[in-house]
């Protein structure tokens, strides 16, 4: 018998496949920038999910095949996309009563950090002389209805991410329903952070250890 | 998949439930989902508020539902009209209530409701008695009134064409609030004259993107609100 | 040689001409229901204006013809209309975008009080049991550029329209730029009502008589 | 007869004085009047207030016109990208001022110029660095904070295609800015790839009516920005 590879956490792919897997048919989904990106090839087949991209595309498709590219057609992120049948244009102000206004159902976007009550701090590390920039990132939090946190658990120092308060400025206050790290998958509730899975490999102590902020197992 | 066509403008409209706040799109009968309201009417939910620029004509569409007493309220710009019997009488009669709204105001306090937008300030009824109760700020020494947003639980709009995904072209003048009421409710509710495929509106000419509509029904033949108030028909028939 | 009729006073039609003579070419225009609506005929050859109608069209040209009309092609009065090549249909808060956002050049609208400060009253004479209807006029006069008051200068018994304080509520304060009256072009401005140009058979004496403010006569 | 178009890039930005503010349309390349700003630089105006998402990338466009030391101040909502290289460097000297808005915040306040709102309240920013120095106020058990209107002197865009009343439609996310900036300037200047015969554009189908525009200049083979970031050129040539 072959002894299987033991492996501690999930995969970049397994984690944004988590995501995928809790977004549900019909949800109009917006996704941020790097990490967020890989989910929308994940979504369980037979969902029908709509992407909307803030600088006006509800409908976004794949990337387009090489020599097809737009540049007129793009997602948040400037890269080239495709728009799906079905899809439809429409200026800022449009695109950000669907987000201000509650229409959009899932935002999934990176983190620098959580604080036990939800806050995420993603837009800046309030270094001096750094050139801020916060894009969309302040709407979509406080007008998505469900956003989801995708992120390593821990810096590439080996920082925490998940800390009790946020040292970095906030994007938004209590705005995080649940994050999905490399570790585990944890939901912010009124009970604090509530561990739902935790990764192969990984128990309790061991992501407590890596965790800046109180956990709940229940 | 998804699919937002449901198979009648009774299974359209069978969750509006009492105490409800309904938008229902047009200006006059432009753009007024008469075939939605009358399905209401059977439905028969009661002590609505409802929001549409005018109290309607004769005694069908919305006219009728305000007649078969389903309006607690209603909250519009322009409530009579040449052929509007029915509110004026339970208007004067203090059956029901009325809250005047400069069409303008109307339109925005909408669009901020579907905008995630509490409340706004407008130059509109400053120093009118329309601005009574309301607070008066001063911005580049001008006066300004703060209004407020309006959502509803329901909006009930007409458009000539949608798609499975809920997307809309209207016809003409009858768009008037239709694009904005969709985006202002809970569940947004259309009849469209014609279903077409995906795709097959232009991206660039869709005027309400499907995320502000939940559910649409096909009434190929709307009813023509004029000729029935000329003949003098009354719904329920 | 034959007498000519003596004559006081403009026509209803002589005084939309005089409304139409001063609107320039290219004026983005809103006229209100009624008298108002003679104007568009009346402009000076050579002249292109576009009429705004505040339900939803930019562009909006003649009647129909009998048998054209359609249910859905109509004005701010709810009559029939039909649209010019270039014109464009939008929604009522794009609409009231081109009102309340000094978009429209000029609005010409009926009256039932004008003072002499420029105030106007022509929504509701403020009878107790009257069902208050406003519509645009409010979004209008606040908004729109220029606002000519187009009306008689009596009521049907004989008071005075152009009054010191109105005594109906106000659809806005120091609102209205000019007053075209069968009687007389009246500017309002900071010295006052400056009567510009009177009708036929009307002297300063008979004016006044008729006017319930103070005028100027340059 | 109305007749909007205007014969050179020149022309139509050629009133543009020192110390305006002006709107640039696009989001990165897309939509970013590259041709109109060029013609800026040639023109000369300083001490700009610039609104628009972002900063250019490499030495052309928007980042050109920053580079020539045109531009006082940037209002936006993403100051830097990959190419940008420009904004960043004058900024870190202090040598240009930053207002930093969300980027629906940036769109609203734009509209709301349009739209003759002085102010409106967003729950975007609350409890975040952006919200200082902005009255906060709670409606319905939650914070939002007031943002006043934007207007400028000037907005410079780019369209697909445009007729002589200055209706306009864009192509597709390069709408973006283009349709709220041309409602909020005193002046509207819009570069179009098309020039269109009057009516050839559907009624039902224009995302800017003329009456927002006040020059059109049809430039039929604008430049491909991100080509000339690539090949590393600088404006002026």
């Amino acid at each position: 018998m072959v002894e299987k590879e033991s492996k501690t956490g999930w995969s970049v792919i397994e984690m944004a496949g988590k995501v995928a897997g809790d977004i549900q048919n019909g949800a109009y989904v917006n996704l941020g920038i790097g990490m967020p990106e890989l989910v929308a090839g994940l979504v369980p087949e037979g969902r029908e999910v709509i992407y909307h991209t803030e600088n006006g595309l509800l409908g976004m498709g794949p990337p387009p095949e090489e020599g097809r590219e737009d540049p007129e057609l793009i997602n948040a992120g400037k890269k080239c996309v495709t728009a799906i049948p079905g899809a439809c244009y429409f200026h800022h102000a449009d695109s950000f009563t669907m987000i201000r206004g509650r229409h959009i159902d899932v935002c999934v976007l990176g983190a620098l950090q959580v604080s036990e009550n939800g806050d995420l701090a993603n837009w800046s590390t309030g270094e001096p002389g750094a050139i801020p920039a916060v894009g969309g990132a302040m709407d979509l939090v406080a007008g998505v209805k469900t956003i989801y946190v995708i992120s390593k658990h821990q810096t590439k120092t080996g920082e925490p991410k998940i800390v009790r308060e946020c040292t970095y400025p906030l994007t938004g206050k209590q705005v995080v329903d649940r994050i999905y790290t490399d570790l585990a998958i944890i939901d912010v509730g009124k009970e604090g952070l509530v561990v739902r899975e935790m990764a192969p490999g990984v128990d309790r102590e061991y992501l407590m250890e890596r965790t800046g902020a109180r956990l709940v197992f229940p | 998949m998804i699919d937002k066509i449901v198979e009648s403008s009774h299974k359209a409209v069978e969750e509006i439930f009492d105490g409800a706040i309904v938008m229902i799109s047009g200006f006059g009968e432009a753009g007024s989902p008469i075939e939605l309201i009358h399905a209401l009417i059977d439905q028969g939910a009661r002590d609505l508020t409802v929001v549409s620029n005018n109290t309607g004509s004769g005694h069908v569409g919305l006219a009728a539902l305000i007649e078969n007493r389903q309006v607690r309220k209603m909250i519009c710009s322009f409530p009579r009209s040449a052929n509007s019997k029915v509110f004026p009488e339970l208007y004067k009669n203090g059956e029901i209530e009325l809250e005047l709204v400069p069409q303008g105001t109307l339109a925005e306090r909408i669009r901020a409701g579907g905008a995630g937008i509490p409340a706004f300030y407008t130059p509109a009824s400053v120093d009118t008695p329309l601005e009574e109760g309301k607070e008066v700020r001063v911005f580049d020494n001008r006066k300004y009134v703060m209004e407020k947003s309006i959502r509803a639980d329901f909006s009930l709009v007409k458009c000539r064409a949608a798609d499975r995904y809920g997307n809309l072209v209207y016809n003409k003048t009858a768009r008037n609030f239709g694009p904005i009421m969709c985006t202002a409710a809970e569940t947004t509710i259309v009849q469209a004259k014609e279903i077409v495929e995906l795709g097959s509106i232009d991206p660039e000419a869709v005027v309400t993107p499907g995320i502000f509509v939940n559910r649409v029904v096909n009434v190929s033949d709307p009813a023509d609100e004029s000729r029935l108030v000329a003949e003098n028909l009354r719904y329920p028939w």
